[in-house]
């Protein structure tokens, strides 16, 4: 086991698999010179040489599409999208080909790709480079949507998604570059599409991902100074949605908050809690809790933005109304 | 080119044809439903450019893929069970008219979404490029795609990257109902792939033999030099853009002077003018079509439904990633 | 009272506009010359004039952005996108540009606009060409989205929208167009962001809007031959989201099933069960159920087809759960 | 040209290089956030083009937008407030240095999303010429920018509808990392102009008159043609990208040479040359300027933090939308 940071994690992951494997390679905006925005690929394009570590023109439509056209003739493309916000940009290549084009055609496409994309709040980069919106990629079958929360998991499940056939759409959180975290050495696989119990709890169960996990847990440390034992879920996985551990563990607990940094209306938490009522009604003691964030755009300022985000405090006042 | 090499195009063209007024007859009748786009007018393009190109240079193309789907080498038959959304179809019937392809024969679809297969077709050319063939991408869009942000990112990246693609406009002179001139700045759509330092050229897509030259000196050059290519090819629809178009935007009179330049006819004369055939073949070719497209129909609308599984199959390749009803 | 078809609602609404308001324009694919795809402009372009009927290039994100820049200006531009499939090709001005610049620059900008988009499935075009995304555009704040059911609504919701200076995305459905209502003569204004009850009843509630609005009334209309009283409850509006009529009929009945075409999975029944729970958690007897969409993308195939859409059959057999 | 307005030139540009200077050690010390990509190195691009512009000619641009923000008339004191996040600021502190505006002075933002702003812009034009006025909208972008598809549509429409539009394309050699010729097709990016039949031009950036000139001879042609225009401004960042840049891409030895060639410095040189203005005029501008900075920080840091109620304002217009916390 070695503790390394997010960064690294996902780092390693992409080299390993790139070393395993000819037909994997890296495209995308200052993926190559620059060493990647956010300094995860830095070294790649030294090493692996221009043809496998792609700088591409800012043209996302462009990049996913040939991602898409790559994966079609039997490569395995790793597609970084420097910011999730700039998936808009290539909405159509995500949600109407990437996600349809193995079904429309009965099976005869196949599209061995990732798509990485950063995501999240908090850094006052303004209302259009700060959103969430994961539930909106989620909404589609087809795809394959997963946002891990610890380096373990992000190295484990970047692995799997670059040797997944499916389309994966792989959500990494800028704020969470530094965190660091025990990482099992060699080639360590974790599964796509399954939750995990990250913290075990007796009182109240927190289902959370991403970001979240992190201020989730700082809340259950609090928590459990006041002697309250808080079980955080991780479903690390948006699409398809485990709920297998969530539902275990509120049937234990008969209590819990959901906590996602995104907006709240259509988000995850509402998928999340509808499933909660259907699949463990009988178990449920009090109505269950959304955390999330406050409904605008998310403002420059850095008051302003905290205020919007999701806080420990958010988290911790929500497990002591379903207590 | 040999004596039977210049009946098969004729004979496909045909093909389109009489296969196409035969699914017009059975939408009308409901028994094709959705969106039917045809070809009809336009069947030189296709058949020329994609009788010259290596059966390993890929072919892709929009929604109006009935022709393309013939001279991929699809059979009649899996192309009218697809119309009729039958499991025998090309698509196993979850495609439709839009969306046919057969990957084993290098066709990769029929695309709905206007110009989005383009940034595709730099993907698959990619493809080739980092396994070091030389082989082609052929990607046909209509003149009014040209207008989306698509046809310019992805004719960029073949361009800074190198990428051998056939980029081919179909210019039947209307996206819909809306004119070249009405939609796009330039009218002579070659001109655009000046913007990207792309080589282009024009050509009559009513002379199949003249698409036939062009499209293999694009071909030539497209591997040599190992560079995209844009050719635009002067074309035009005989009928509304999909079923139930009103047609208010062109005169019938415009029509009838296309129809008077029709392609089949204009080869047609050439292979008897050049006593390349005797009316008696082409006759004889005539009625093997019409059988054919008669056997297709009775195979299509013989064929079995999709089995109701086939709902949950292929949405994803790992099947542990399960259903959700 | 005149009864007449949605296509007629919705045209009268934009005549009577445009004649009553000369900064209204429209402007998209097809709306002049051809009539508009679906005949809802149809004579608009001979009346108006190519000024005020702009026929577009296909081009969807420069229609929406050309519509903002307008907006921005004082105009009131109607754009229309011919399907709501295309929205994905202007995601990024729906989004980030539409959605967004009220806010980040504090006021400073306006957008009176308003984006016509027709959605929904059941007429074999394809798993790109069928799609009800509805709640991908809920989710983002600052956006307005409504989706009526009914001609009367129609027409006054989108006189409505037209005069809102705020951005709305108004939702139309392929195969209602030929369905008839009475619709008020004049200047009949309906508010957005309101929900509204469309039948009453006694033993449960549906929750539903747009095309499924239709599918449930037929429910409804079966259930009553057996004694069973349904209330129907019309959302109308995405975003808002007006809870007040659906907590108001729950309270009477306990009991409720939300009918949505779309996917389940973050779709627009999580978002309502959540809310309910959350606001009338004590008036709960049994699970409130999701009616949607199977999870795929829709296939060309009639049967298969029909299959992944909800039908009457299947609100009828979720109401006889809840009751 | 008066001599006052010479001047103006000079102070408005090294207004521009302080606040910026000033700007890059206010982020240092954390009290700026997010991203800041500072225009140092390309003042005479905008400070030239907009001194040309009537007050009804709108102006709109991308994120690199403090400049421009100065030299459409908002005071340092906002432009820094706003850096700040402050309440005072040009967008009150929701914006941010990417997100500048003012609307009464026809400054239309500051837009984050490369390439965005390009069919807002042909919509502002749009309604300009639904009034029927003659008003110019000028909308400056990035070499990279002309990458992306909006950069198509937008001009497509701009010259289909025959908008007012100045397209200004600040070619500075890179898109963050990336040299033009790595993501371009074209790297004499006035090319791309040709594709859409947009007139064009090429002009030196580190010559303010030379902008000037030639912004003046465009707006007189769009005005009186009604037809977009095409001004590429070659120019350079000293800078990086954005706070925090590597520069892996670029030799220091390069950018050496392009300050060698500095834009404020070559145009204090013409004006004391041509005896326009003496070094002491030039001094005590400098002083001025310096001045002013120091008042624009200090009234940004003592300016307040928006109020909490603000981040649920603007949401939407209409109040009765109400809120969700
Ligand atoms: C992004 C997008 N916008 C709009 C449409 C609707 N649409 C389908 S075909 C078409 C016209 C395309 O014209 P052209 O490219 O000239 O091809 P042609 O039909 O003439 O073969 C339009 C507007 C679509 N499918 N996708
Ligand atoms: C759609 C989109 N893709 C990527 C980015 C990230 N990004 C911000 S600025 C930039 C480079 C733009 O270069 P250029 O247009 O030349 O402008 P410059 O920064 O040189 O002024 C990139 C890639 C973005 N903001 N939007
Ligand atoms: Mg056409
Ligand atoms: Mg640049």
């Amino acid at each position: 086991m070695a503790r390394i940071t997010m960064r690294e994690a996902i780092s390693q992951a992409l080299w390993e698999e790139m070393e395993r494997d000819p037909s994997v390679f890296i495209l995308g905006e200052e993926v190559g010179v620059w060493g990647g925005t956010y300094a995860v690929t830095k070294g790649f394009y030294d090493h692996f040489g221009p043809d496998r570590v792609r700088d591409t023109p800012i043209a996302e439509a462009a990049i996913i599409g040939a991602t898409i056209g790559a994966a079609l003739t039997g490569l395995r493309p790793v597609a970084e999208l420097m910011t999730i916000n700039f998936a808009f940009s290539a909405m159509d290549h995500i949600v109407n080909e990437a996600a349809k084009l193995h079904y429309m055609f009965s099976g005869q496409f196949v599209m061995p790709m990732v798509i990485r994309a950063v995501g999240g709040g908090g850094r006052q980069l303004g209302a259009t480079h700060s959103q969430t919106p994961d539930a909106v990629f989620a909404h589609f079958p087809g795809l394959v949507v997963v946002a891990p929360g610890t380096p373990e998991d992000a190295k484990g499940m970047l692995k799997s998604a670059i040797r997944s056939s499916d389309p994966v759409l792989f959500i990494e959180h800028a704020t969470l570059y530094q965190v660091r975290g025990e990482v099992p050495e060699g080639d360590n696989l974790v599964p796509l599409g399954k939750s995990k119990i990250q913290r075990p709890g007796s009182d109240v169960t927190i289902i959370t991902y991403s970001k979240m996990l992190e201020i989730s847990t700082k809340a259950a440390d609090q928590l459990a100074k006041e002697g309250i034992e808080a079980e955080i879920v991780d479903l690390r996985s948006l699409r398809p949605l485990d709920m297998d551990p969530v539902i275990a563990s509120f049937k234990k607990t008969n209590r819990a908050v959901v906590v996602e940094e995104g907006w709240r209306s259509y988000g995850v938490g509402s998928e999340v809690v509808a499933r909660i009522y259907e699949q463990a009604f009988d178990y449920v003691d009090t109505p269950v809790r959304r955390v999330a964030q406050k409904e605008v755009p998310l403002p420059y300022n850095r008051n302003l933005e905290q205020m919007a985000l999701p806080q420990v405090d958010d988290v911790i006042r929500a497990v002591k109304e379903v207590l | 080119m040999e004596k039977q090499e210049y009946l098969d195009l004729y004979y496909q063209m045909v093909m389109i044809r009489l296969l196409e007024e035969q699914a017009a007859q059975l939408y009308q009748q409901g028994k094709i439903g959705g969106f039917l786009h045809l070809y009809i007018g336009q069947e030189a393009v296709s058949t020329g450019l994609i009788s010259v190109r290596e059966p390993r240079d890929r072919v892709i193309t929009a929604y109006r893929d009935h022709g393309v789907a013939i001279n991929c080498g699809i059979p009649a038959t899996e192309v009218m069970a697809e119309l009729l959304g039958k499991a025998t179809g090309c698509s196993q019937g979850k495609g439709g008219s839009m969306h046919m392809a057969d990957v084993k024969k290098n066709f990769w679809g029929g695309h709905a979404i206007v110009g989005a297969h383009l940034p595709i077709a730099s993907g698959l050319a990619l493809g080739d490029k980092y396994a070091g063939n030389d082989n082609v991408t052929i990607c046909m869009f209509g003149d009014g795609a040209t207008n989306i942000g698509y046809f310019h990112e992805a004719l960029n990246l073949s361009k800074v990257w190198n990428l051998r693609v056939l980029w081919v406009c179909e210019n039947n002179q209307y996206g819909m109902g809306t004119a070249v001139e009405r939609a796009s700045a330039v009218s002579e759509i070659r001109q655009k792939a000046e913007g990207y330092c792309i080589p282009n050229s024009r050509v009559d897509g009513m002379d199949i033999l003249a698409v036939r030259q062009a499209a293999s000196q694009a071909f030539e050059f497209i591997r040599k030099e190992s560079t995209p290519y844009f050719l635009e090819i002067m074309t035009y629809r005989y009928r509304g853009h999909s079923m139930g178009d009103p047609e208010r935007y062109r005169a019938s009179e415009e029509v009838r002077k296309w129809q008077e330049n029709d392609a089949i006819g204009i080869y047609a004369r050439h292979l008897l003018d050049d006593k390349i055939a005797s009316q008696e073949e082409l006759d004889q070719l005539d009625a093997l079509v019409e059988a054919e497209v008669a056997e297709a129909v009775r195979f299509a609308e013989e064929s079995p439904e999709p089995a109701p599984e086939a709902l949950y199959e292929h949405i994803y390749v790992d099947q542990q990633f399960g259903i959700i009803t």
